[in-house]
């Protein structure tokens, strides 16, 4: 049981370690492992859950769950990092140019 | 899916008269520019229609036959077309106005750019004005008010020039600002008191008086929003400055449709949503009164001061036009008759006097009237139109013009507000003081050897389609006074509506 | 034996903790990506305790098998043709989006 | 300045979330639902159940994210990548690649098979096939299809078209979407499962080729219409 | 007959996107459009026949699988889904027969642009339709990021430097939203152990847990749904991509997550939370329509504009939350007061803006393809080459200035009502204002659109199949205002779950 409490807080905490990661960094590769760390944490919290399930075996919808979030985040991160190349090789930096939402481009 | 059934004709005739001007205008949108014989046949088939359903409908209503259109649009919120006797006299008089500004219009715009949309929604601003007038219930009303100001815009900026772009959006400001404040007023009567039909004698004069100070302060804003397009002072500053719209658009504007359609709508108010003793009796009239004479004596002694002969014009009908609102306010049958009549008189006279002024601007070139020595030798019908019409404004007997005041002033006494005769004579003295000069100047001063740019046209003093209409509306101007005493008369037709209004 | 458990659960807990943070917080990135994948592999040991062996083998070869070389290859081409990066990265960090 | 702003309110944030998880009731979840329709799912092992059975649509969904992610990377690619071009073949890598890539299929292979009753599945499965053809890709091998465009988008969306023309046939069938009848139910999973492994295979290690490859020369799609 | 009615069209909704995606992206290129085409038309047709059934015997239930809440995942589609399925239908058709046109010539120009704007549109569209079906919350959560992928994807398709930051923000936006709203979801599965919205709103009861995954998941949709002040990557979003995915992202995308917001408000989330919650969305909502127009105003592009005029609309959703109350829906519509306005009103605006923002972005790229520019400066002369075009954009602008007779007027009549019942004067004040200020950036445009223009010669033509549907969609926008009756009482079919 308080097995899954320990579980349980280290999930939240690293889901808030990668939300401080992707607020308080600039550098896109950062804020997309932040991402994935937030991810990790959100996963980590189902899959205590599942285990901490009182009567037969650990829950295996949770895990279903975690095993969809898993690829969904793979994907994501991998179009993500793809953008990073891109502007990368357009501009020359891994960072979001700041004042662009006010210029519109075409 | 609104589930109206198909009923008798009768339901149908107010929206075929919207009807008749909204599909021709939209027709005529996606015409090709040279599709000028097209275009003319649509626009007057369109007004013919129009005038025929609107006779049909106008001996109908004499004999208190009732035309009712009803869409249910939202729950408890309907779609009301209905021809009522105050109604008949603002359809037909935008009808009439209509068909006549159309052929001025044609003849106006010969070889201009941008026929086709400019067509298109002057059938448009017909359309809304129609739905203003026929409007059965607030929400209605606002609906076509609102479609009004848009549909006006393009007509106002229809030069596309920087001066006509600046004029476009100060009218906007104004409108629009108005329209916000008038869709507010609605909305919260509505929750107040329902869905508010017009009705004889006022809708909600029979509230208790717990709303009193709720209602009182709906009504300022209610007026306050329509004050803009009526163009109260201190909200008439659009006014003026649209002039710079081509001549049978400010003609439209100025008689009818826009400054109008302020007018009717606080008749309305007054009439048919607060009842005219109710608001009486909540003291909302006397505010009103005073507003309007403020405007009349302000806008002639603005309009003293313009030598741009539009411009004198604009701010002239500023000042005339608060005497509809003055009939109102002071509160009394004579009055109110006066105050409907000038609805029409107003109409007839004003837009006659920019026919004018367009066709001297066409025919000479002349927009000022410092320009005017002797341009009655040159072009004596249009200037002799211009006359009778001025005399008209003025309030000579025996023309429109004299039947107005006469029937205000009679009504002032009647209500003992004996100011309000000092306010009709302050701003008669003021309107002959800046029409007469024009004539003098017109008809006695001396003619320059040649004119700026004169274009000279053929057999008559300028093109027939410009020359008629003024002559056509200066001779109703005179028949409207003529012929005061018979049933036809618009005179007749007020002492109508003030009878069912007051004796229902 | 509970104790060694709960001991090893609260270490994991730690060793995972710590090294989310120091992921992000190293200033050097191709440190942080390694780190990154370190942390996918304790995290699937925390799969394995918490009887999600199928999370185990997903989390190894698609969560931190693919992402670890994709950031890899992508570190690297970024390094490869970085022209001033060291200081970018670190007028970067102060931003904050 | 503003990181300590950021970091204090974290640091709020962080209590609060932990104050919330303490609080949760150990409830009890769907595991005894998931026992009781076991018999009914066609599989033996519970995940795989819940995956392709029991939310079989979370997953069909979830394939589409994959695939759309590849056509987002696609669309930001401008070359199909020349295996040699980037082939980094070093001997021992090579050597070692000739040993790995089959055990790595075999290791699919029975992972994808093993999903039926124990630990793994497609997803596994695939990740190793796609791990082995990165391998193959990096020492210059050409992946199968790789010369045949439409042959390798088949490869791609195998798994999803055998997923949604099961699911959609089913309704067609009368069946409600991904009802499978008792019987088949193994049987079409199996179907499913092995055309997600191939297909999952290839999205990943396409995604990482195309990944690695953006920045070079016109774009295959454009290439390829006249 | 009989046979059609029978058929379970709920699931070809969703079939017939995710089918022709699937084969334009295997057709490839030259023949993506054999299966495009009949996939728009399907899709459309299935929503349309969906709607009829709704219309008929009312709510549905659909357990997928045949495995019924909560092991399984179940459709629920009840009067909002269906207006909302509606919505997305008919703009999507609009849009994809404008697609055919700007991608038919632009194919030339730009690289890659179209060769794989079908599957991922239709790809978006099914994960749309999906979002608007489902009633669980996990399933919710891979519809929203199918979603949200595909969107990005569409905005990064033109491949320039400004739309991959964009689109790039965008993602982050996107995932990070995504992410704060699976963390609630776990926190909910947590506390009940149940994933069906029904159920849920059944069990939640009031609890720290409950609170804060209620939090999580706003504040995530809030993101998804870029509410003032999180509205930072839409602008850029929405300006930088191809036309018609600017159409879609704006009249649609973003709805979605709204949709999501309201349902879990009304069905999840205990009523306890919107005395406060609501005042705060209420205050966030008058701040972005107040901000959005303002920026609005203040842009120099055209489809800057537009965009920031998104943002202010969207401003104008989220005044359901101040002003409706919790669990109103419960009869089949004879609720009234402030709350039932409210909804209304809402869910109208959402209509509304869906057609007209779509023409208007649509009407944005004619006039990009006929003046090689969108510079609001420079745009004299366009009502003499793209009349139109221009009428389109008119139109629309119409619906956003909330006059009448527009949908947006319908709209806006009954937020005011529910304001001013609620005697909620701040609101009653932006509400006016925001209409105001809208009249004023559309006036800005169409102004500089009729001035008088030096040069008269035609760069490019655009092809009909761009210009007509930019006319029908704004026309449509329009005519909303005479529909209002069936559509609300299609909205209240059966209360929402």
């Amino acid at each position: 049981m308080n097995v899954m409490y320990l579980y349980a807080v280290v999930a939240v905490l690293l889901f808030v370690i990668g939300l401080h990661g992707v607020i308080a960094y600039s550098h896109l590769l950062r804020k997309i492992v932040a991402l994935n760390i937030m991810g990790s944490g959100t996963f980590l919290l189902l899959v205590s859950i599942a285990y901490g399930r009182p009567e037969g075996g650990p829950d295996p919808v949770p895990h279903a769950m975690v095993l969809t979030g898993i690829v969904v985040a793979v994907s994501a991160t991998a179009f993500g990092l793809a953008l990073v190349r891109r502007l990368y090789s357009e501009t020359g930096k891994p960072y979001l140019p700041n004042g662009d939402t006010e210029k519109s481009g075409r | 899916m609104g589930e109206w059934r198909i009923m008798n004709l009768d339901q149908w005739l107010p929206v075929f008269v919207v009807l008749s001007s909204l599909l021709t205008g939209i027709i005529i949108f996606f015409l090709k520019e040279e599709q000028h014989g097209i275009r003319t046949a649509l626009n007057m088939a369109g007004a013919i229609i129009k005038l025929i359903v609107i006779g049909v409908m106008l001996h109908g209503v004499f004999h208190e036959q009732v035309y009712e259109f009803r869409l249910p649009l939202l729950p408890g919120l309907d779609l009301v077309l209905r021809a009522d006797a105050l109604a008949m006299l603002f359809v037909v008089l935008s009808a009439v106005l209509w068909l006549v500004t159309t052929v001025y219009a044609i003849g106006y715009l010969e070889g201009s750019p941008n026929r086709s949309r400019f067509f298109a929604f002057f059938s448009l601003c017909v359309t809304s004005t129609m739905g203003i007038s026929l409007a059965g219930n607030l929400f209605t009303f606002l609906i076509f008010y609102e479609a009004l100001t848009i549909a006006t815009y393009p007509l106002v900026v229809h030069r596309g020039t920087q001066k006509a772009l600046r004029a476009g959006t100060i009218y906007l400001i104004y409108t629009l600002g108005g329209g916000a404040i008038l869709l507010t007023g609605v909305v919260w009567l509505h929750i107040l008191t329902g869905s508010v039909e017009f009705t004889q004698g006022g809708a909600i004069g029979q509230l208790g008086a717990g709303e009193r100070p709720v209602l009182t302060l709906i009504f300022f804003i209610l007026i306050l929003g329509l004050g803009v397009k009526s163009a109260l002072v201190p909200l008439h500053g659009w006014l003026p400055i649209a002039m710079v719209a081509p001549a049978p658009v400010s003609a439209l504007l100025h008689a009818v449709a826009v400054v109008k359609a302020g007018a009717f709508g606080i008749a309305r108010i007054v009439y048919n949503v607060y009842g005219i003793e109710f608001a009486a009796d909540l003291g909302v009239t006397f505010p009103l009164a005073v507003a309007a004479s403020v405007t009349i004596v302000y806008g002639s002694l603005l309009a003293l001061k313009q030598d741009e002969l539009k411009k004198r014009l604009a701010y002239s009908t500023v000042s005339q036009l608060s005497y509809i609102a003055l009939g109102m306010a002071v509160a009394g049958p004579l009055s109110m008759v006066g105050g409907l009549v000038h609805i029409v008189h107003q109409g007839i006279m004003k837009i006659t006097l920019f026919f004018c002024a367009g066709n001297l601007a066409e025919t000479l070139g002349i927009h000022h009237i410092h320009e005017m020595d002797g341009v009655g030798r040159r072009m004596p019908w249009t200037m002799a139109a211009f006359t009778v019409a001025a005399f008209g404004m003025i309030g000579v007997p025996p023309t429109a013009g004299f039947i107005s005041k006469w029937y205000l002033g009679l009504g002032a006494l009647e209500a003992e507000q004996p100011w309000v005769l000092a306010v009709l004579v302050v701003s008669t003295l003021l309107n002959a003081a800046y029409f007469l000069p024009i004539v003098r100047a017109a008809w006695f001063g001396k003619p320059p050897e040649a004119w700026s740019d004169d274009r000279g046209a053929g057999r008559f003093e300028t093109d027939w389609t410009l020359l008629a209409p003024p002559i056509f509306t200066a001779l109703l101007t005179l028949g409207a006074g003529l012929v005061a005493s018979m049933p036809i008369s618009p005179l007749q037709w007020a002492r109508l509506i003030t009878q069912r209004e007051y004796w229902p | 034996m509970i104790e060694a458990l709960t001991l090893f659960d609260g270490l994991l807990g730690f060793l995972l903790l710590g090294l989310a943070w120091s992921v992000l917080a190293s200033k050097d990135l191709f440190r942080s990506v390694v780190l990154f994948i370190v942390f996918g592999l304790i995290m699937a040991m925390a799969w394995v305790r918490l009887k999600a062996p199928d999370i185990a083998l997903a989390e190894a070869a698609i969560g931190t098998g693919l992402t670890g070389v994709l950031l890899l290859d992508t570190l690297g081409f970024i390094s490869r043709n970085r022209s001033e990066g060291k200081s970018k990265e670190k007028q970067g960090r102060k931003g904050t989006e | 300045m503003m990181r300590w702003v950021i970091g204090s309110v974290m640091i709020a944030f962080g209590g609060i979330l932990v104050w919330g998880v303490m609080s949760l009731p150990g409830g009890d979840g769907l595991t005894v639902k998931v026992e009781e329709r076991m018999e009914m799912s066609g599989v033996t092992h519970p995940v795989t159940a819940v995956l392709l059975n029991f939310r079989g649509y979370d997953t069909l969904l979830e394939i589409g994210v994959l695939l759309l992610a590849l056509f987002g990377v696609y669309s930001l690619r401008r070359s199909r990548p020349d295996p040699t071009g980037v082939s980094v073949s070093h001997p021992f890598l090579l050597a070692l690649t000739r040993l790995l890539v089959p055990v790595m299929i075999l290791m699919g292979g029975y992972l994808f098979w093993s999903g039926a009753y124990a630990p793994g599945g497609a997803f596994q499965a695939g990740a190793v096939l796609g791990a082995a053809g990165v391998l193959l890709y990096l020492n210059g091998f050409d992946l199968p299809g790789r010369k045949k465009e439409w042959l390798l988008r088949l490869y791609l969306a195998i798994g999803f078209v055998f997923f949604l023309g099961i699911g959609g046939g089913l309704v067609a069938a009368g069946n409600r979407l991904l009802e499978y009848p008792p019987d088949l139910a193994g049987s079409l999973i199996i179907i499913i499962e092995a055309g997600l492994t191939l297909s999952i295979g290839f999205i990943l290690a396409e995604l990482y080729i195309s990944n690695s490859s953006l920045e070079i020369g016109p774009d295959v799609f454009v290439t390829e219409k006249g | 007959m009989n046979g059609i009615v029978s058929i379970p069209w709920v699931a070809w909704a969703v079939l017939f996107p995710l089918a022709s995606a699937i084969l334009s992206f295997l057709l490839g290129q030259k023949r993506v459009l054999w299966a495009g085409i009949p996939g728009v038309f399907g899709t459309f047709l299935s929503v349309l026949l969906l709607s009829s059934q709704v219309w008929q015997q009312g709510p549905q239930r659909y357990a997928i699988g045949g495995w019924r809440a909560p092991l399984g995942i179940e459709w629920h589609v009840d009067g909002l889904s269906i207006v909302m399925l509606l919505m997305t239908a008919v703009s999507g058709l609009f849009i994809s027969i404008y697609a055919v046109g700007y991608y038919s010539r632009q194919s030339r120009g730009h690289k890659h642009s179209n060769n794989l704007f079908w599957p991922l549109w239709l790809f978006l569209w099914a994960a749309l339709n999906g979002l608007f079906l489902s009633a669980d919350l996990f399933n919710l959560y891979v519809t929203l990021e199918l979603a949200g992928i595909a969107a990005v994807a569409l905005v990064t398709l033109t491949g320039g430097q400004v739309a991959l930051s964009a689109g790039l923000r965008y993602l982050l936006a996107a995932l990070l939203g995504a992410m704060s709203y699976l963390m609630g979801v776990a926190l909910l599965y947590a506390s009940f152990g149940v994933l069906d919205i029904r159920m849920l709103s059944a069990l939640a009861a009031p609890g720290p847990a409950v609170f804060i995954s209620a939090t999580l998941m706003t504040l995530g949709l809030l993101i998804k749904t870029a509410l003032f002040p999180l509205h930072f990557w839409l602008p850029p979003a929405h300006a930088n991509a191809p036309a018609p995915v600017s159409a879609m992202l704006s009249g649609l995308v973003v709805k979605g997550s709204f949709y999501l917001m309201m349902r879990l408000w009304v069905e999840v989330f205990p009523s306890s939370l919107w005395p406060i919650g609501g005042q705060f969305l209420g205050v966030l909502a008058g701040a972005a329509i107040l901000w959005g127009s303002i920026m609005a105003l203040r842009q120099g592009s055209l489809k800057m504009t537009i965009a920031y005029s998104t943002v202010a609309q969207i401003g104008y959703l989220f005044l359901f939350f101040p002003l409706a109350s919790p669990r109103l829906f419960i009869a089949e519509g004879e609720v009234s007061g402030p709350g039932l306005y409210a909804f209304w009103g809402c869910v109208y605006q959402a209509l509304s803006h869906a057609l007209a923002k779509a023409a208007m972005f649509m009407a944005a790229g004619n006039i990009m393809r006929v003046l090689g520019h969108d510079c609001i400066g420079r745009m004299d002369g366009v009502n003499q080459r793209l009349p139109l075009t221009l009428f389109a954009f008119g139109l629309s602008g119409v619906s956003l200035m909330g006059l009448p007779p527009s949908g947006g007027f319908v709209a806006k009549w009954l937020l005011l009502k529910a304001a001013l019942e609620k005697e909620h004067w701040g609101l009653v004040l932006i509400i006016v204002a925001g209409g105001l200020l809208a009249s004023a950036y559309v006036f800005k445009v169409l102004k500089h659109a009729l001035a008088q223009s030096s040069q008269n010669d035609l760069l490019e033509r655009v092809p009909p199949t761009m210009d007509i549907p930019t006319l029908i969609l704004a026309t449509l926008s329009l005519l909303l205002g005479f529909t209002a009756r069936p559509l609300l009482s299609l909205l209240t079919r059966g209360s929402i779950f």
